[in-house]
């Protein structure tokens, strides 16, 4: 077989099972995310065929003499978005905060076991969010809701009656907060750690206090991560179900975030999908199908960003 | 006590302690959870080897899954429409599938005012109510029906259900029936979004709204309105307050729904009613039994359990745990009668 | 300074050095006044705690933003504010965090104490008994043994699943894919799949276990397994790609230059040495799901019994069990027990998941590169 | 523009491990000083304490005294970052900000100092800090590509302009020059010849050659074994220390027996 | 137990970028070759080479022919991994793998490749392998205890003991002693010297005394700029390279002007 010399040692026999070895593993990797992107396929799949129906019924076949799918769907797009949305700018600078505390400025010993506590809050079931959420959270923010409508009632979030339960898209809002900051504080924990001493010591050694130290070298380098971070924290909070469920008191679509109303995709399934048959089961897969195309273009947004500022990043 | 309490009974081996056996998985309405929870817990004593369990995923899952075959029974608050009953021959042989009014339960219209127990409210009133254009206590058409109340002037705060529900769905089915004028979105079984309002996700969750918040009203299964205040319906010239019996009443005077089979027992309720003594908004959750089950050993567990269920044993046990009231014995003799059809598909 | 002894080096005088600075009692000044000035605020439009607390904060943030700039300087004053404004961060999050535990421990624990929770299910326990209990105050029947057995079965099999899966695809990530377009859709749809709202999980779940073994019989365990799996799969693979990432690239060239194989690589040097980042990532992704509610009722039902078999009937689950005690009292005329059980029941469940993360970290210890020396 | 130095009794400590024993050390103003030794013998740790920079790492602390032109900068109530404003560092590995252009790394700690400068001033600190710095001409037509496009000795001497800019009194070098290429290395030897005229510059080399071409004075470090804490064995000429040394083991050490 | 390795024409490559160009040398077996040039001009990248490690980095690729007694290592059918059992590589960094304890690590290219030995055999092999890195006096007592706990020489040698215990022809050093203190750098050297009574040691040092003090034969490589690929300028015996080399490149390096 080989052309250069008659009997080279590095032909070695025994070697071609070794080979098979590497070939079955690699093999076995690669099945494995092929399983992986098989699964999503199928959730895909299953999510078209079966939001088809809606998707595609005319005037008065939906349920309820709904007008058309996207009507329906188009308030609560708004909502989920929405309620996201606040949680997000509820959690993200008070996560960056906390990660920043536990990666710069709490002393070494007191950083592990915060961050061990901080990952407690991760693994609350979100039925307990909810429970939490509805009796307690709710309540407590009723005097907040009162005084933010008389004095700042002109701005339209404001404006609405101010619940008197405080079940209202606030509060979800916060619950969802609540829910997604561990999820973006222990990754962006991990990223701050991982800022290269030698860009932190190069400012500090221009002498930068610690604050111009953690923008000019930290938050630089963090950039890329921050925003996968809070991509991930968005992904969860879109996708919350029960909390919401049990925390916002839904209806219609409207301004005040302090007053009943408002509704998010993942609550209005888990709240009908009980009662549901027929086209109105269709109509809330449907529901759940814009979802999935929601997170799917956050994701692609977020990938493009992260993308945009790659060649910006500190890493090499 | 005996597990055969009805002399029709056929089945020659579902008599004796416990001669049967097997599984029977059933789905469906919530509201029948409670009491599903005491007759499963009921017939196990009477048939130990058998299980009988039940899904509560709510009415419209539970036919569904009647119909795809997951179950073998459905509890639902709402009858099949035709179309499911046609579809329903699929599954159930040529006769199809009969319902069993086999859980009643007036639906309280509850309230929380400190120092009032009970209100007198007509049709139109209550309607007014839940439509968000009566918003204070002390306004004039409550307050005309109820002279010797201390009428407060907090604002009414309405709490409906947020999930599908076929609470919501009596409820506005006797609001469109008694009050046409004044409620004017039908009969409905999620809360017109329209009327803003508060709303919580289930009974218990309304209830627990309405506990927590003075001035707050709702609707809701009679058996967990605990402490709170009820409303007096106003039927005919007279008040009603809800009980059992007028519940049951209010069945009983009911019309069968046109063109249902011999057997079947889905009912129209008469929400207009006058006659005395009954309350009409009721909710009646069915059964949904197949005709002709595919073999012997399913027909008779299902017989059995369904006799136990309408049983007086089987509705005062429902009654102790749920508060649901029990069937009147004219509607339990009709039922045992259907229920003794249950066969094999030839 | 003819002789140089080093005490004649010193500067006696002031330090140029230290001039200018604040003295170091400012602080205490600063959040005393912006505790009197609160105070003042509170006592005008009403006192309450909260309030007064928060402006207090507020003030004492602003007094010494203020104070360090016209003392010292701009930069100072900068640095300090968002130095406080960071442990202020950090003071809120625990905010909820001790909020949520606190109630769940108050609540929940008379729930969890109570004499044979763990030990029974709910078979037998109809509403009359709890209107009994409710009436006469005795103890609560009836525990949480069924959904406890079938959470763990249910989050084990997932586990099981989702660990080599998930597992396997970071190693592909990480060691056989070379950045190509394959690994990029993988790690997009990995990023998607983290989004699917679970309740879809569930009733994809559901859907296609319907379509393999027919109706009925798909309402068991496993097919809320594959409902978890479809949820959990992603958390575990970008946790564990982290960390296969971070083992340092000298130990694979290491093994490399022993003429050790890829694949044997692989498994003996990269994965003991993550092994201890991969359990944590394990756990997270655990405690991820274990909490799951609502593709759990849609697939594997509920049950009142103890069931231990995952292909066969139905079974009950910890946040479900919470849910339907809460939400759906075993005796609507008297909630209480169903409340008390379902909060001791969560607070179980917190229980199970930090155990879990103890484990996590025992494992780590045992596991991870011993670090002595240098 | 330039202060002296002096150590007293100085300990550098790593949490409980005392890495440097007991320094005695005056540097004067204008000269350069090399600091030479084994690996591990302590030049890095002792270089960083010079700057405050040591106690950035956890656990690190000091004992002893350092005086800036007769200022302790380890005193009661110093501010480390007006210490490290005036004695500059520059790293053995270079380090320019990967997101900023190389103007921006060049204005980088002026900027810190938050006062507004016109873009005239501003343009006239990068070209004086570039020239001075050895690298106007290689990069005056690419101000606004990112620092981190140059070649090793180019960010290394970006680095270098960086520090000069904001015109400090000491400049530290931790082995600048051990990570460039010959041309690279003559570059930066030739800039430090330079950078005394005005400045006081420290170096570590590990490259004897280098310390004998470029220094005043020569500390010479060792370290008794692993474990035990570096000490400065002797601290004399440049000429003297490489030609007649006073103690055997710096004998040893530049007659390149070692390392 | 030990081969000749002769390189022709080849050319080594990151990608597109040409980090080696043209190299043609002729290594004798049992011999001490040192590779010496100012830093990025290729040596660690030829070294590489040399066990096919090279290609491990994504894009890298190699162009010509390297043969091993006369066997190309990059003919067709080759497995790399069979060319890595006979040629073993001790990297700059000491990288004792840190979940095993000595024993183990020494044991790990058998061991990880699956065979099974007895614990007699591995005993034997463990005492060999440590003796014949010099180092089993100083740990036959802590055997069980983890690798890492070692000083840095220490580990450097249970290195070079791992590698020799797969028995391979020859062994591939990269600047083993950069990151150690001077008396392990001794150990090691005093290492190297037994070594080539049994193997062929190709070794990159930056350290010219080093590469005197050790080797037999010393090949030069240099580099134009960056971005151009290094050469090998010269290679001949070690006291040619040093006290008469042929070109002036060489001349300049090892005279000390640069590096
Ligand atoms: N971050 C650290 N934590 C603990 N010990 C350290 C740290 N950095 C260095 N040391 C120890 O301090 C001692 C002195 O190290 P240092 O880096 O100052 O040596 P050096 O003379 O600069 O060596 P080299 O020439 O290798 O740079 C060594 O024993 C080293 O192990
Ligand atoms: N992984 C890599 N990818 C791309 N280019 C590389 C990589 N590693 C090294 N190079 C480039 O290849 C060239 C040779 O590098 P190499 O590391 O072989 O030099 P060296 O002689 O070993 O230097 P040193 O003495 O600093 O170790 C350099 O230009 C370097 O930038
Ligand atoms: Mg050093
Ligand atoms: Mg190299
Ligand atoms: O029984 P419900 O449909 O009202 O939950």
């Amino acid at each position: 077989m080989t052309t250069t010399t008659s009997q080279s040692s590095l032909h070695d026999p025994k070697a071609a099972g070794g080979r098979a070895g590497d070939k079955i593993f690699s093999g076995t990797a690669l099945t494995a995310g092929i399983i992986i992107l098989a699964i999503l396929a199928f959730v895909a799949l299953y999510l078209v065929i079966e939001s088809l129906p809606a998707l595609t019924a005319g005037e008065g076949e939906l349920s309820h003499g709904k007008t058309s799918f996207w009507s329906y769907v188009g308030p609560m797009v708004v909502g989920t978005i929405l309620a996201s949305g606040v949680a997000l700018l509820i959690a993200t600078p008070v996560a960056v905060g906390v990660a920043l505390f536990i990666s710069h400025y709490a002393p070494k010993k007191l950083s592990q076991p915060i961050g061990y506590v901080i990952d407690l809050l991760a693994a609350i079931p979100s039925v307990v969010y909810g429970a939490w959420g509805m009796t307690f959270l709710g309540p407590l923010l009723v005097p907040l809701y009162e005084w933010l409508h008389e004095y700042a009632g002109w701005i339209p979030i404001f404006g609405g009656e101010p619940s008197q339960t405080g079940r209202t898209l606030f509060t979800a809002s916060v619950v969802l907060a609540v829910m997604v900051l561990p999820i973006i504080t222990s990754l962006c924990r991990e990223i701050f750690v991982q800022t290269p001493k030698l860009h932190e010591e190069a400012a500090l050694a221009l002498g930068a206090t610690r604050w111009e130290m953690v923008k000019m070298a930290v938050f630089p380098f963090a950039r890329a991560g921050i925003v996968s971070a809070v991509m991930l924290g968005l992904g969860r909070a879109l996708g919350e179900t029960m909390a919401v469920a049990l925390v916002l008191s839904p209806g219609a679509l409207q301004a005040s975030l302090i007053s009943a109303g408002n509704q998010t995709i993942p609550a209005e399934i888990a709240l009908n999908f009980p009662e549901a048959f027929g086209m109105r089961q269709n109509e809330l897969i449907a529901a759940g199908l814009v979802l999935f195309v929601i997170t799917l273009v956050v994701n692609m947004i977020a990938r493009w960003i992260v993308s945009r500022h790659k060649e910006f990043s500190g890493a090499n | 006590g005996s597990n055969n309490p009805t002399p029709e009974n056929t089945g020659g081996e579902a008599n004796g302690g416990g001669s049967l056996s097997g599984t029977i998985s059933g789905g469906g309405a919530s509201s029948q959870e409670a009491a599903m929870t005491a007759w499963i817990d009921g017939f196990r004593s009477v048939e130990s080897g058998a299980t009988v369990q039940y899904n509560p995923v709510g009415s419209g899952s539970g036919r569904e899954g009647f119909l795809a075959e997951q179950y073998i029974f459905a509890g639902s608050d709402a009858a099949m429409d035709a179309e499911e009953l046609e579809a329903s021959q699929q599954v159930c042989g040529p006769d199809g599938a009969f319902h069993i009014p086999g859980y009643i339960s007036p639906v309280a219209v509850a309230f929380n005012l400190e120092g009032i127990d009970s209100l007198n409210l007509d049709a139109e009133t209550i309607a007014g109510i839940f439509a968000g254009e009566i918003t204070t206590w002390n306004d004039a058409a409550i307050a005309d029906q109820n002279p010797d109340a201390d009428l407060p002037d907090t604002p009414i705060t309405v709490v409906h259900r947020a999930d599908s529900s076929g609470t919501t769905e009596n409820f506005t089915d006797y609001l469109a029936a008694a009050a046409a004028d004044t409620w004017t979105w039908g009969v409905v079984e999620d809360w017109p979004q329209e009327i803003v309002a508060e709303n919580a996700q289930g009974t218990q969750g309304v209830v627990g709204q309405v506990t927590a918040t003075d001035g707050a009203i709702t609707y809701s299964d009679a058996s967990a309105v605990g402490d709170l205040g009820t409303v007096a319906v106003k039927v005919g010239e007279e008040y009603v307050p809800y009980s059992a019996e007028a519940a049951a009443k209010a069945v009983e005077n009911s019309n069968p729904v046109e063109g249902a089979a011999e057997n079947d027992m889905a009912v129209e309720l008469d929400r207009n009613t006058t006659a005395e003594g009954s309350y009409p908004i009721v909710l009646v959750s069915y059964h949904i039994y197949c005709n002709e089950y595919a073999d012997q050993e399913t027909a008779d567990l299902v017989k059995a359990f369904a006799e136990y269920v309408v049983s007086e044993d089987g509705q005062s046990t429902a009654e102790g745990s749920a508060g649901n009231a029990p069937i009147s014995d004219s509607l339990r003799e009709r039922a045992l009668e259907s229920i003794s059809g249950i066969g094999v598909q030839g | 300074m003819s002789t140089m002894t080093n005490t004649d080096l010193e500067n006696k005088g002031r330090s140029k050095l230290t001039a200018g600075q604040k003295p170091t009692w400012t602080w205490i000044a600063c959040l005393a006044g912006a505790a009197v000035v609160a105070a003042a605020i509170m006592t005008v439009i009403g006192f309450n705690v909260a309030g007064w607390v928060i402006t207090t904060a507020i003030g004492y943030v602003l007094a010494m933003y203020v104070t360090t700039r016209v003392i010292e300087n701009g930069r100072k004053a900068t640095d300090g504010l968002w130095t406080n404004l960071v442990v202020a961060a950090f003071l809120i999050a625990l905010l909820p965090l001790v909020s949520v535990i606190w109630t769940v421990l108050s609540i929940g624990l008379p729930g969890l104490v109570e004499q044979g929770f763990l030990a029974s299910d709910m078979l037998g326990i109809t509403g009359a008994v709890d209107q009994q209990t409710a009436a006469e105050g005795t103890n609560v029947l009836g525990g949480v043994k069924h959904a406890l057995i079938g959470s763990l079965l249910i989050t084990l099999g997932a586990t099981v699943i989702s660990v080599p899966i998930g597992l396997l695809t970071s190693i592909y990530l990480v060691e056989y894919s070379r950045g190509g377009a394959f690994a990029r859709a993988i790690t997009f749809f990995v990023d998607v799949m983290t989004g699917i709202p679970s309740i879809v999980a569930g009733l994809f779940a559901a859907g296609l276990m319907m379509t393999l073994v027919g109706p009925g019989d798909n309402v068991m365990g496993f097919s809320a397994v594959i409902a978890l799996s479809v949820l959990m799969i992603p958390v575990v693979v970008r946790s564990t790609e982290e960390m296969l990432r971070v083992v340092p690239n000298e130990l694979r060239e290491a093994s490399y230059a022993l003429g050790v194989r890829k694949w044997r690589t692989i498994l003996k040097v990269v994965i003991p040495t993550a092994i201890s980042g991969i359990a944590s990532g394990v756990t997270l992704a655990i405690a991820r799901v274990i909490g799951e509610t609502a593709p759990i009722l849609v697939t594997a039902g509920v049950a009142i019994q103890t069931n231990w078999n995952l292909f066969k009937d139905w079974m009950m689950s910890l946040p479900v069990y919470i849910y339907r005690q809460m939400m759906f009292p075993t005796a609507p005329a008297a909630p209480d027990p169903s409340e008390q059980r379902a909060w001791g029941a969560a607070l179980l469940l917190i229980i199970i998941v930090m155990l879990l993360n103890l484990l996590a970290r025992v494992i780590a210890k045992v596991f991870a590169p011993k670090k002595t020396g240098r | 523009m330039s202060k002296r130095i002096d150590a007293i009794d100085l300990n550098v400590y790593y949490g409980k491990f005392r890495a440097v024993e007991d320094v005695n050390i005056n540097i004067d103003p204008k000269s350069v000083t090399a600091f030479i030794g084994p690996s591990g013998c302590g030049k890095t740790t002792f270089l960083r304490t010079l700057n405050r920079m040591h106690e950035v790492l956890p656990g690190a602390h000091v004992d002893g005294k350092l005086l800036l032109d007769g200022d302790d900068i380890y005193g009661p109530g110093v501010d480390p970052v007006s210490v490290r404003s005036m004695v500059g560092m520059v790293f053995q590995r270079p380090n320019p900000f990967p997101t900023m252009s190389i103007r921006e790394n060049v204005l980088a700690g002026l900027k810190l100092n938050g006062k507004r400068i016109s873009k005239g001033d501003a343009d006239a600190v990068v070209e004086k800090s570039l020239r001075g710095a050895n690298l106007w001409k290689e990069v005056k037509d690419r101000l606004d590509k990112p620092g981190s496009g140059l070649s090793g000795g180019q960010q290394q001497r970006l680095c270098i302009a960086r520090t000069i800019a904001v015109e400090p009194e000491v400049i530290l070098m931790d082995e600048p020059c051990s990570a460039l290429d010959p041309i690279s290395t003559l570059a930066v030897e030739d800039l430090i010849a330079e950078l005394k005229e005005q400045y006081t510059v420290v170096i570590v080399t590990h490259n004897m050659q280098q310390a004998a071409r470029v220094s005043d004075k020569t500390a010479f470090f060792n370290i008794a074994g692993t474990g035990k804490p570096g000490k400065l064995i002797e601290y004399a000429e440049t000429s003297q220390i490489f030609n007649n040394p006073q103690e055997k083991a710096t004998e040893d050490y530049v007659s390149g027996r070692f390392g």
